[in-house]
């Protein structure tokens, strides 16, 4: 037998109080494709980040073919054969194609000659694995999809041995993905050893020989793709067997409560995100809104929320909102009863930097409860935030740390108690449960429900399917801005969802789209059994 | 009690005004063995701290050299009535204060006179520091001075600037000297503080002649300074200290009359004036000092007959 | 490594930022052929030995306060307001406005009037760059340097060319009238019988400069705005998702910073020079950055680091009035705070941090 | 204005645009590379009392240009070690280097010389005299092009020459070079930067060592070049208009010439015409000197084309919260 093309002994990495990774150790055998699998902050990107010099390990060892090798920084990685592709793209936005390519792999001081060949090479490449650009487009000007081959392109003209990929899919559609994984399959074929992170256990089944599980900065396992199945390996990544459904009895539908009729937004860069959706939600159920993220989701909840601008027209309660004048912010969203969990908690829903008490009145700060006079009333503020922390299961109960000394779990259920405690008319709901434990995601679920059965309307937001699925009393998927249908939980699946989610209105079965659905159950497989 | 004297902001280095007063307080100390205190002012918040903290160490008389001291003085003053001060530059009207100023427009006419006569392109210029009525006073008697040797001569005139800058300003003093030399001047009398040094150090440069002015600055470039206006402030200084605690308080003039002001003469520039044109100069400085020739001051009536500003 | 107790990144710190300043500083004392030690208890003594010198002590120490919260309120929503310098001078305009070409009955209708116009001055020069900066993205630190000196300029014009009495020399307004004049501390606290030197400029804009401390503190703390203003300055998107506007936080901040910049004129324009004379910030809104910076943004330190420097300046003037030692050093010593407790904070920081847990260490 | 005024204004006008035209060009790389740089005065101020000093000391305007160039670096060196090292506020770091610069000039100049913070005048051969382009005599009576060649090429300083030379230097460097590819890449996406294998450190400390360098050249022009001596603030916000000029030449080299050309030349209009008639109106000579920071403030509002910075420009590079 070989010796492996990567071995990893003993890595550990801490960021501040954060340990990251803890004494990891992993083989992976030359000419396969392994796969690294685990929830979010795992500790997958900061593994691969470490192996590609990228972050400097604390203690451990690394071996290429056989050798030990020290990796301080991407130079060295990249010496040793190694490239990857980041989950956020490392590019720079405003050179060209070629430009990206050629960075830091020139030849000699002038650029004229690294440019001419690395032309040539591109092209060569391009035609080997099918990975078309253009070498003189500019990186802000074309899609995701397009920018991971330029990451990829990077990685082969550097000639890699290694290639890893993190969350590949994440950005891409269905077809792409699929693209994608031939090339993958290629490169494995020409002897080319490739490491797959992914959320998605369809993709490790599908893909790769030999997969790794993370959970919580540590390697829990590592298993042969064949002797495993998708539900050992959900099993190891959160650590216990898992179940979820949510408890809910039928809705009890009212009047409705939010009208949108061909609403439509445009981004800060001109490009029209939002492309005429109409729905309505009515008193006491949960509309669902499922696709693929980047699809217009985010935005229309941002709409709604105040936090944009937009055009058609939304009533609430029969009265039409202001969208675009002095009163399309989020306060008058919220003086009009309209309560918003935002799909970013950290980056948006709270300011880490304020204390637990301050961040319960984020975005209430006019809330007459909370004022005496012209100041702020503090201790009329710590004690609603004591009841608060108490109800929602905030721990550790204390409302004095600041927002970033909680954990996700417990920043999320500090934002759900401000909103949902409001009691508002509608609750807007983005990725609940993103990055949020199973103990809290029932809990986080529940109150959603309780919520919708005190006869309130809630608009949900997430790229979870299965979260939808069971959450949702309508369903409505969107996709490429526009509303494709909408289906009713218990007389649709996710195979018909994730058609929908893929842009097909109306597909009869055994089309190629089938491989965009596989895509789509794919994600689902990562949560459910 | 030992007497003080405080410069203002160009230091008692400028190779102008304040290192006048410095010769004429060195002098002092040389001849008397005396020993007196001495400030440079960095900023213009420092004059009055600068004065109470000399009153109220004992300092007698307290002399200062410029006119910016004038609104801080006239604070101070009324507060150490028993201190006695003397200012240059500037009226402060107080018991306790002597406040001395100069007849800097017959001076400038003398060198007007000289420049005009000397001039080639019948075209002198004039480069002043800050624009302020004092500096347009050196201008306007050097302007009448120019005419009155040539009814023909053009005067150029600039300002540095319009603040406190404007005195400290080589590079711009160069540039506007380059611009006079391109507009025809082929002497120029620079009343600017350390911008002059920029004025004569470009005047050299460019090979044309130039006149310095406060202290006798012909040796700066010898051979290329015409003269220099001497405004004798070191004279007042000098008399200041000399006359010590008992000092005489009032209005004092310093002109053509009383060695005030004049023009310099030393090795450096004997080539440069004639016997002739010094003898015709002194000539006129005589008919300037009997009334024969009255020279227009410009701070009189703010106006000036030979340029317009 | 592990973070420093919130105690030490408070006051160590600083502390220590101000401490190699002080060394660095006195080591170029040395350099220049002077007694470092000399130097240092001349300035101490010179800036608080006698109520002389804390007269001219608190006198920098009021205009360093009004600018220091100027700098700090807009530190809070994330801005960095370096145009303090033509702030407090359009500050000056307003008060000379106001004392020269009105008839007030008694200072203090008139020192009421002239805060009220001085910090309307102020607000209004920050205005723009405010409203570039909400309204275009143009980054505030290059238009308020710009502004600062467009200030200069138009202040330039408007003393040489319309409000220069016929005659003067200098770039400055008439005195203000007798009614204008404002009480010294010497005045004040000879009033209520404890002795003062009356002649040091300290008047009873310290008193404003007090009020507005703690003004600042209820504003930034205890008030909806505040609370805004912080929000805002921790997380823009945050901030428009809780509804807070952000052109309407951006101008409103900069106006109050701005106006507290121009607040400083009554303290230099009314209360010490009672005229406006051109340049009479002398680099104030510059210093309240320093103040702002050691102050940690909050007003109490703020004080503290007003009076520090206050006694720098005064020290520094005495170092120049007695010794060959020119009061440039306490240029050099403002510039070296500002550059440990400013931008070398993370050195200090790190090295306090090894400090701290090294002595840990050994302790457990 | 005749021909020959214009001439001489222009001429002028070149003279003073040399020193913000290196400063220009100074900030150009630094915040190309993503380091704000609001310290170029104090750069220029520290290199304009150096290269003087030493000029004077040691007789030799060589030796006084190195001296400035090495006393421009240790700043750029500080500054580096702020921002780059230490992660520290760039804009606040830039501050501090300016007032120690104003400081240290006039604390070491008086402790030096005792001449109230100058330095003596210097001696001819301690300064960079104007040198006669080839023919500039000959074909002066050429008309129109022969005086603007004797007049306003010919006759400056060496310095001036090397400031426009550097002009085409910083463009092919910046884009026809690997240095420059990676200096503009470093200024726009450090990670990728970084991860491409290339010191993102190493980089920006050269970046801002050549700021130094360009800083330290402007310097020394303006002590030894276009004056004679140092005198106490003698750059007189000239970084400041050097940085504005930067912003109005939207961080490109060619830009960068015409926008100091432009604010020396009116600079150069406002020495000759101190309050410009224009018949309708007089425009003050403070609204002259205004002028420049006028047009940068429209500039940055957008109304007249967008400037848009470096995008990873003032931010430090941070891997690990
Ligand atoms: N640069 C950083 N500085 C500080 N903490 C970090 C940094 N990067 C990651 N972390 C923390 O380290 C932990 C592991 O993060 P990592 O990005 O490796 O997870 P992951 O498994 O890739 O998650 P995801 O699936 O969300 O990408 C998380 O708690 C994260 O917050
Ligand atoms: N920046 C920080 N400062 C202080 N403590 C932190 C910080 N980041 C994380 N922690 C602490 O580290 C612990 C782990 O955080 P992490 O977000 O990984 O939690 P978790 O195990 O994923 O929980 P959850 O499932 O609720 O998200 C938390 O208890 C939190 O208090
Ligand atoms: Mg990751
Ligand atoms: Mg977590």
């Amino acid at each position: 037998m070989s010796e492996p093309a990567i071995e990893l002994q003993g890595i550990s990495k801490a960021f501040g109080p954060v340990q990251a990774n803890k004494d990891i150790s992993i083989r992976v055998m030359p000419g396969t494709i392994h796969g690294i699998i685990g929830e979010n902050g795992a500790g997958k990107s900061t593994l691969m980040s470490i192996l590609y010099g990228f972050y400097k390990a604390d203690k451990g060892e690394i071996f290429i073919s056989g050798k030990k090798v020290a990796i301080p920084d991407s130079q060295a990685a990249i010496a040793a054969g190694i490239g990857m592709v980041f989950q956020h793209f490392k590019l720079v936005e405003n050179f060209t194609v070629l430009e990206n390519v050629v960075l830091g792999a020139e030849d000699g001081a002038l650029l004229g000659p690294s440019l001419a060949k690395a032309r040539r090479e591109l092209t060569e490449l391009a035609a080997e694995y099918e990975l078309n650009v253009d070498p003189d487009a500019l990186i802000e000007e074309i899609g995701v999809g397009m920018q991971q081959r330029v990451e990829i392109l990077k990685a082969l003209y550097r000639q890699a041995d290694i290639l890893i990929l993190d969350e590949p899919t994440g950005v891409l559609t269905p077809a792409e993905a699929d693209q994608l994984f031939r090339i993958l399959h290629r490169l494995k074929d020409e002897g080319k050893t490739i490491i797959l992170i992914t959320h998605k256990l369809r993709e490790i089944m599908e893909a790769t020989d030999t997969v790794s599980v993370m959970r919580r900065g540590e390697m829990t396992a590592t298993v042969k793709t064949s002797e495993t199945s998708p539900e050992q390996l959900a099993e190891l990544m959160v650590g216990r067997k898992v179940l979820l459904r949510v408890d809910k009895t039928p809705a009890q539908p009212g009047a409705a409560v939010l009208e949108v009729d061909n609403l439509r937004v445009v981004d800060g860069a001109g490009v029209e995100r939002v492309k005429g959706v109409s729905l309505q939600v009515r008193a006491g159920e949960i509309l669902g809104i499922a696709g693929v993220a980047g699809n217009g989701q985010s935005e229309l909840l941002e709409v709604l929320g105040g936090m944009r601008h937009g055009t058609g027209s939304v009533r609430l309660n029969g009265n039409e909102l202001d969208l675009t004048g002095t009163k399309s912010d989020a306060r008058s969203r919220r003086h009009r009863g309209i309560a918003h969990v935002p799909e970013d908690r950290q980056r948006e829903g709270l300011i880490m930097d304020f204390r637990a008490w301050e961040n319960v009145a984020f975005g209430y700060e006019d809330d007459p409860l909370y004022s005496r006079g012209m100041l702020m009333d503090h201790d009329a503020l710590r004690e609603d935030t004591a009841g608060k922390i108490e109800r929602f299961d905030v721990r550790p109960p204390n409302a004095e740390l600041p927002a970033k000394s909680f954990s996700g779990g417990n920043q999320q259920k500090i934002v759900l108690a401000r909103e949902i405690e409001r009691n508002p008319d509608l609750l807007l709901v983005g990725q609940p449960t993103r990055g949020v434990d199973i103990g809290a995601i029932e809990f986080i679920h529940q109150r959603i429900v309780e919520l919708r059965d005190a006869g309130k309307a809630i608009l949900l937001v997430s790229v979870e399917l299965e979260e939808i699925l069971s959450l949702s009393d309508r369903i409505a998927v969107i996709f490429d801005g526009k509303l494709m249908g909408e289906r009713l939980p218990e007389e649709t699946d996710e195979k018909e969802l994730g058609l929908l989610m893929a842009g097909m209105t109306n597909a009869p079965e055994g089309t190629p789209v089938a491989e965009a659905v596989a895509e789509n159950l794919a994600r689902v497989d990562g949560k459910a059994t | 009690a030992d007497p003080a004297i405080i410069f203002d902001l160009g230091g008692k280095f400028d190779k102008s005004f304040n290192e006048a007063a410095y010769n004429g307080a060195t002098r002092w100390a040389e001849e008397t063995g005396g020993t007196f205190a001495e400030v440079e002012l960095q900023s213009d918040a420092q004059r009055e701290q600068a004065l109470r903290r000399f009153a109220e160490s004992g300092a007698n008389p307290i002399v200062m050299a410029g006119f910016a001291f004038g609104n801080a003085l006239g604070e101070v003053a009324g507060d150490y009535p028993d201190t006695k001060f003397a200012i240059i530059d500037m009226v402060v009207d107080a018991p306790n204060v002597r406040s001395v100023v100069f007849n800097e427009h017959e001076g400038s006419y003398l060198v007007g006179y000289m420049a005009a006569q000397t001039s080639k392109t019948n075209t002198v210029g004039f480069i002043g520091g800050m624009d302020i009525p004092l500096i347009r006073k050196f201008a306007c008697g050097y302007a009448q001075g120019a005419k009155a040797a040539n009814p023909d001569t053009t005067v150029i005139a600039n300002m540095t600037g319009t603040t406190g800058a404007a005195w400290n300003d080589p590079v711009k003093g160069g540039e506007l000297t380059r611009a006079q030399i391109s507009q025809g001047a082929d002497v120029v009398y620079a009343a600017a503080g350390g911008t002059g040094l920029g004025v004569l150090q470009t005047a050299a440069d460019e090979g044309i002649l130039s006149i310095g002015v406060d202290s006798n600055q012909n040796y700066l470039h010898p051979g290329k300074v015409l003269t220099s206006m001497l405004k004798r402030v070191d004279n007042a200084v000098y008399q200041a200290m000399k006359d010590g605690p008992d000092m005489e308080t009032g209005f004092n003039v310093m002109g053509l009359a009383n060695d005030g002001v004049g023009y310099a003469m030393d090795e450096n520039n004997a080539e440069l004036v004639s016997d002739e044109l010094k003898a015709t100069v002194d000539a006129v400085s005589e008919k300037i000092v009997s009334g024969e020739i009255t020279v227009h001051d410009y701070m009189s009536d703010e106006s000036c007959p030979a340029l317009t500003f | 490594m592990n973070e420093l107790p919130k105690w030490a990144d408070l006051f160590l710190v600083p502390l220590v930022g101000l401490v190699m300043a002080f060394a660095l500083s006195m080591l170029m004392v040395l350099a220049t052929g002077n007694d470092p030690m000399e130097a240092l208890s001349l300035m101490i003594t010179g800036a608080l030995g006698s109520t002389y010198g804390w007269g001219y002590t608190l006198y920098y120490a009021t205009n360093f306060i009004f600018t220091g919260l100027a700098v700090a309120v807009a530190f809070h929503a994330s801005l960095f307001n370096i145009g303090g310098e033509g702030q407090a001078a359009l500050g000056g305009l307003g008060v000379a406005l106001i004392c020269l070409f009105f008839p007030w009955p008694h200072w203090t209708i008139a020192l009421v009037a002239a805060c009220g116009s001085a910090a309307l001055f102020g607000a209004l020069w920050a205005l723009i760059p405010a409203y570039l900066q909400a309204k275009r993205g143009s980054h505030i630190v290059i238009t308020t340097i710009m502004f600062n000196f467009i200030a200069a300029s138009l202040l330039n014009y408007i003393l040489v060319n319309q409000l220069r009495p016929k005659g003067a020399m200098d770039p400055a307004t008439a005195k203000f009238p007798e009614p204008t004049h404002l009480p010294s501390l010497g005045d004040i606290l000879g009033a209520v019988g404890i002795p003062f030197s009356k002649g040091t400029p300290a008047n009873v804009s310290l008193i404003v400069a007090l009020i507005a401390c703690v003004l600042v503190y209820y504003l930034i703390w205890r008030t909806r705005l505040g609370y805004q203003i912080r929000a805002f300055g921790k997380s823009q998107p945050a901030a428009v998702y809780a509804g807070i506007n952000p052109v309407r936080i951006t101008i409103i901040c900069m106006m109050i910073s701005g106006g507290l910049a121009g607040l400083m004129a009554t303290n230099n324009v009314m209360g010490e020079a009672e005229r406006l004379i051109l340049g009479s910030v002398e680099g104030a809104g510059f210093i309240g950055i320093a103040v702002a910076l050691m102050g940690r943004s909050h007003p109490v330190g703020i004080l503290f680091a007003a009076l520090l420097f206050g006694a720098l300046y005064q020290g520094g003037a005495e170092l120049g009035l007695w010794t060959s030692i020119p009061r440039e050093l306490v240029i050099v010593i403002q510039a070296l705070v500002i550059l440990f407790t400013g931008a070398l904070d993370n050195m200090i920081r790190s090295i306090v941090a090894r400090l701290f847990f090294s002595r840990k260490a050994a302790e457990a | 204005m005749d021909y020959l005024t214009l001439l001489q204004i222009l001429d002028s006008g070149l003279r003073l645009a040399t020193p913000l035209l290196f400063a220009c060009l100074a900030g150009l790389f630094s915040e190309r590379a993503g380091i704000f740089d609001i310290g170029l005065e104090g750069k220029m101020l520290i290199a304009a009392f150096f290269s003087a000093a030493t000029a004077f000391s040691t007789g030799s305007v060589w030796l006084g240009l190195l001296a400035g160039i090495a006393s421009s670096m240790v700043l750029a060196g500080i500054h580096g070690l702020a921002s780059i090292t230490f992660r520290g506020n760039q804009l606040i770091s830039g501050v501090a280097l300016n007032f120690l610069a104003s400081g240290l000039t006039v604390l070491i100049g008086l402790s030096w010389f005792k001449l109230g913070g100058q330095t003596p005048a210097l001696p001819r051969e301690a300064r960079f005299n104007s040198i006669d382009l080839p023919f500039a005599e000959a074909l002066s009576g050429v008309p129109i092009l022969g005086p603007l060649y004797s007049e306003v090429i010919s006759g400056h300083t060496l310095l001036v020459y090397v400031a426009l030379l550097c002009v085409p230097a910083t463009w092919y460097i910046l884009f026809r070079t690997r240095f420059g590819l990676r200096l503009r890449a470093v200024g726009e996406n450090p990670a990728a930067v970084d991860t491409a294998g290339i010191s993102v450190v190493g980089l920006r400390f050269a970046a801002v060592a050549i700021c130094g360098v360009l800083c330290g050249l402007a310097g020394a022009y303006l002590a030894t070049g276009l004056g004679a001596s140092f005198v106490r603030e003698m750059t007189a916000g000239r970084g400041f208009i050097a940085l504005a000029a930067l912003i109005f030449a939207k961080w490109r080299p060619w830009y960068a010439l015409y926008a100091t050309l432009l604010f020396g030349l009116l600079e150069a209009v406002a020495n000759r015409y101190p309050s410009l008639d224009l018949g309708i109106v007089t425009l003050p000579s403070q609204f002259m000197q205004a002028l420049p920071y006028i047009l940068t403030v429209v500039i940055l509002a957008g109304f007249v084309g967008k400037a848009i910075p470096p995008r990873a420009g003032g931010e430090p590079y941070v891997k690990e919260r």
